[in-house]
């Protein structure tokens, strides 16, 4: 049973570059790491047998909305610039502890790495993160589109600025 | 397809790709299923979701707490109660707000009820799925019970929006504990009488034991939780190893999977724990019933729910597996972003792992025994 | 040999058990509700259609926000002074022409969300579920008691008690004994 | 098309009579595709079980939209979903008939405002006959819905039918 701060001190140790820090959410607190870490922070996490990380509860991707808003003519309106962010929740069943993970990437650049070999169950989790929100997963064994139709362009819909088309294979969508 | 080399030492079959589903009467809603096979035996099976995607977390966004539980209802309508359940608990959390003593236990009968309601219609229509009708006629008749409970209490069958943050919409009418206790006295020969029915029978084990074995490891890793997870060997319930509510205060049992005709986490394994489970349900119940006290079931409903900025996840035992709602405020009247953690969603995913080297037939009795609900694998 | 004749005994004699319990069942009384000739009694709280009853209805509006679907939609008139709307059971005093509350049941979810904010619990669920219809049209309800032609004299009425407001702040002297009162809202 | 052609495009007693049984027997046995959608599937699941036993009135499960008259669109349809339902009601040999059950059918329900991927009521892609509101309706008003199908049907007419 660790908490937080006792397993940041430990990553803080090991990986000092890619840590970036702790935030308060109340009542949960993140470690924030590093998009291009995130794979041997998991690795590490999972293997050591002090921490033992076996499951991975939830991963789900944020849309921060943090940019510049800029109002569209139509009254619709679009983020500019701020960040996406992709939150892992893990506990180990063996040692009882969770931890929560947060790794934010530019909403231009949305790219992160998978954990996939880390966690299998993490597999439709990304692909549902990409899906919904558009983080892109380097080394994802299948990363398409997951609860959408696989042909659909009309954007990631759980993005704040997103806007759903007139039309889908000729059926009208809006009320 | 894959293209191979015919030699005298490799000689295959050409692989055919199977569809099943969407519209599929085994496959439990509208899940399709493309099915690799090499003659009979299944080399990949690819679940292909997202049928009934309806739009959960885009419509969390847009709605204030209070508004999000009729929706909440909609993701797993066959326990309802229960969804309901773990989104008050996450709210009330991030409110840091507690409920009444009454309503913990109202809740947690509701909560019984329901996860005996699901079970009923997972071993139902499992038995429907093997090829047995009987069971399924009689597991309704009984859920059909509950469900005249839950509507003299709350007035829905089916999607409740009973259970609010901070407390319950109405109390428990003045019938309802005789009602319920006559409903377990009715209901526990039932189980009995289940069991002789369809767990015993030769032709029912032939079919499911030793098929879609799941070892503890690769569950793990998965993710996999609930009955599916117990089946597998492990002891691992939210109820007593993540406490919420107050199931601390009960005596009951978590039953593991044993193999009892055939190996450790089989599908038989799994059906049967889902019959010891309704077992230890109606021993909460009884329980329950006896303890609960007098009082007040509306006066912890905030009268506005605004919580500051911050974010939780919270996660509970529903009838399928752990069920997590994860909550970010940015400190409005509406939610920033709520994301769901369904359980058949994850346990879904194991069902390539377990078709593997099983014939055709036997896809149909390994889904049945994950006991998937569409509505919240898609949300 | 053995496991197979063993086998054939098991699987005869679990079948035989399981057709035992069909075969008692024969002789239960059946729980089958013969619907259209019979019909069960529904609890007291049971939720199906919506109903408003009008004349209890100020036009707060209350429900319409407490919605989550959006299904119910209001408008209202300011009722010009002089006019008496009459009062509600409780005791409320109206001050809103109601002119329209329309009701699109096809888009409602039956979460009795409307039903808690009502001050004069004037919208309430019923216990009819027998409403199904070959139009969709047909499903939207409307529950306003005044007709076309009410509702567009009511608007008249304010828009001309607006204007000769209007009209008098214009004015150079203000006639502030002859002012009439706001309408109370 | 042949001799017959004009003689039967006026009703007269031969006609009336073949079609009063006709209906009869279309009515009295309409065969539906097993075909379950969302929570109203369920609700439609508690109408063929034992408390309300939708055999009574001759509907039966079918597991092929090809030996059915009747589908009951049970739940949220989605874009996903709309044009394998649409490919369904095609296999369906005339004449055929569709329930339209529960709000997220109708009209898209609780999910028209927000829902990016739902279907705003299933009358997009195929005709609906009846319409039957709850969310889900009960197993009673599926069963009423279901006789004013059956009315539907009784009044129809050989000659003047329109197709469903």
């Amino acid at each position: 049973m660790k908490t937080t701060e006792e397993i940041f001190e430990v990553l803080k140790n090991r990986y000092s570059e890619d840590i970036i820090g702790i935030t308060n959410m109340p009542p949960e607190k993140i470690i924030d790491v590093k998009p291009d870490a995130i794979f041997k922070v998991s690795a590490f996490l999972i293997n050591d047998p002090d921490l033992d990380f076996d499951n991975l509860m939830i991963l789900s991707g944020l849309d921060d909305a943090n940019g510049t808003k800029t109002n569209q003519p139509d009254g619709s309106f679009e983020f500019v610039g701020g960040t996406l962010s992709v939150v892992y929740h893990i506990e180990s069943t063996k040692h009882r502890h969770k931890l929560v993970l947060r790794v934010s990437v530019p909403k231009e650049n949305p790219v992160t790495e998978s954990v996939v070999k880390v966690w299998a169950c993490a597999d439709w989790h990304e692909r549902e993160a990409y899906d919904m929100v558009g983080v892109i997963f380097n080394n994802h064994p299948n990363l398409i589109r997951i609860l959408m139709p696989y042909d659909w362009d009309a954007g990631y819909p759980l993005r704040k600025d997103y806007k759903n088309p007139e039309f889908y294979q000729g059926m009208k969508v809006p009320y | 397809m894959i293209e191979m080399e015919t030699t005298s030492t490799n000689l295959r079959t050409q692989e055919m790709v199977l569809n099943m589903g969407p519209q599929h009467p085994s496959t439990h809603g509208v899940l399709r299923l493309e099915i690799e096979l090499d003659g009979e035996l299944i080399v990949d099976v690819r679940p292909h979701v997202g049928y009934l995607h309806r739009c959960f977390e885009k419509h969390c966004e847009a709605m204030t707490y209070p508004q999000i539980v009729p929706y909440v209802d909609r993701m797993d309508y066959l326990a309802a109660m229960y969804s309901e359940i773990g989104y008050a608990v996450a709210v009330e959390r991030l409110l840091g707000i507690e409920v009444p003593e009454r309503v913990e236990y109202i809740r947690i009968i509701m909560g019984e009820l329901q996860r005996i309601a699901s079970h009923l219609v997972a071993v139902g229509t499992y038995g429907l799925d093997i090829g047995a009708f009987t069971p399924f006629l009689y597991c309704f008749r009984d859920r059909e019970k509950i469900l005249t409970l839950f509507e003299m209490t709350c007035g829905a069958r089916l999607l409740y929006n009973y259970i609010w943050p901070g407390g319950v919409s109405h109390d428990l009418p003045p019938d309802f504990i005789r009602m319920t206790k006559e409903f377990l006295t009715e209901f526990k020969p039932t189980i009995v009488e289940l069991n002789n029915l369809l767990s015993y029978n030769k032709i029912f084990i032939e079919r499911t034991a030793n098929v879609g074995i799941l070892p503890l490891e690769t569950a793990i890793n998965y993710g996999v939780t609930g009955p599916n997870l117990r089946a597998s060997g492990l002891k691992w319930d939210l109820r007593r190893d993540d406490p919420y509510s107050i199931y601390d205060r009960f005596d009951f049992e978590i039953p593991v999977g044993k193999g009892w005709h055939g190996t450790v986490g089989d599908c038989w394994d799994r059906y049967y724990l889902r019959m010891i489970e309704m077992e230890q349900s109606v021993r909460i119940l009884e329980q329950a019933i006896e303890q609960i006290p007098e009082g007040d079931v509306t006066s912890a409903i905030p009268k506005r729910i605004k919580p500051v900025e911050g974010q939780i996840y919270t996660r509970v035992e529903n009838p399928r597996g752990e069920l997590g709602y994860f909550i970010v405020s940015k400190g409005g009247l509406q939610p920033h972003r709520v994301k769901v953690r369904a359980p058949s969603f994850v346990n879904l995913e194991i069902l390539g792992e377990l078709c593997k080297g099983h014939l055709v037939a036997d896809v149909v009795a390994i889904l049945g025994s994950i006991d998937i609900v569409l509505g919240e694998v898609d949300r | 040999m053995k496991q197979y004749i063993s086998n054939i005994y098991s699987a005869l004699a679990t079948v035989f058990i399981g057709m035992k319990i069909t075969f008692k069942h024969l002789f239960v009384p059946a729980v089958t509700i013969q619907y259209p000739d019979v019909r069960v009694t529904l609890p007291g709280r049971v939720r199906n259609r919506l109903y408003v009853n009008m004349d209890d209805c100020i036009g707060c509006d209350q429900c319409a926000r407490a919605c989550p679907v959006d299904c119910i939609s209001i408008e209202t008139v300011k009722s010009v002074p002089g006019e008496d709307l009459g009062k509600t059971s409780n005791g409320k005093k109206k001050a809103l022409w109601v002119t329209k509350f329309d009701i699109d049941i096809a888009k409602c979810c039956y979460c009795q969300l409307c039903v808690f904010p009502c001050p004069t619990e004037c919208i309430y669920m019923t216990d009819v579920y027998e409403f199904s219809e070959f139009e969709r049209e047909n499903l939207v309800y409307s529950y306003i008691t005044l007709t076309k032609d009410e509702v567009l004299e009511k608007k008249a009425n304010f828009e001309k008690f607006e204007a000769e407001k209007a009209a008098q702040k214009a004015a150079p002297k203000p006639p502030a004994p002859e002012k009439p009162a706001p309408p109370q809202a | 098309m042949g001799i017959l052609d004009k003689e039967f495009s006026q009703e007269n007693i031969v006609i009336t009579k073949f079609e009063d049984l006709m209906n009869w027997s279309r009515l009295s046995s309409l065969w539906q595709v097993g075909f379950g959608l969302a929570c109203c599937a369920i609700e439609m699941m508690a109408t063929s079980a034992s408390h309300y036993d939708f055999d009574r009135f001759g509907v039966i499960p079918r597991p092929s939209p090809r030996q059915s008259d009747l589908i009951i669109i049970s739940g949220t349809v989605t874009l996903k979903m709309a044009l394998r339902i649409k490919r369904l009601y095609e296999q369906m040999p005339d004449p055929k008939y569709v329930i339209s059950m529960g709000s997220c059918s109708n009209c898209g329900g609780p999910y028209w405002e927000h829902g990016y991927h739902v279907l705003k009521g299933v009358d997009r892609v195929v005709p609906v006959d009846v319409y039957v509101p709850g969310c889900p309706p009960r197993p009673e008003a599926l069963l009423e819905g279901l006789l004013k199908l059956q009315e539907k049907i009784r009044n129809e007419s050989l000659v003047k039918k329109v197709t469903a």
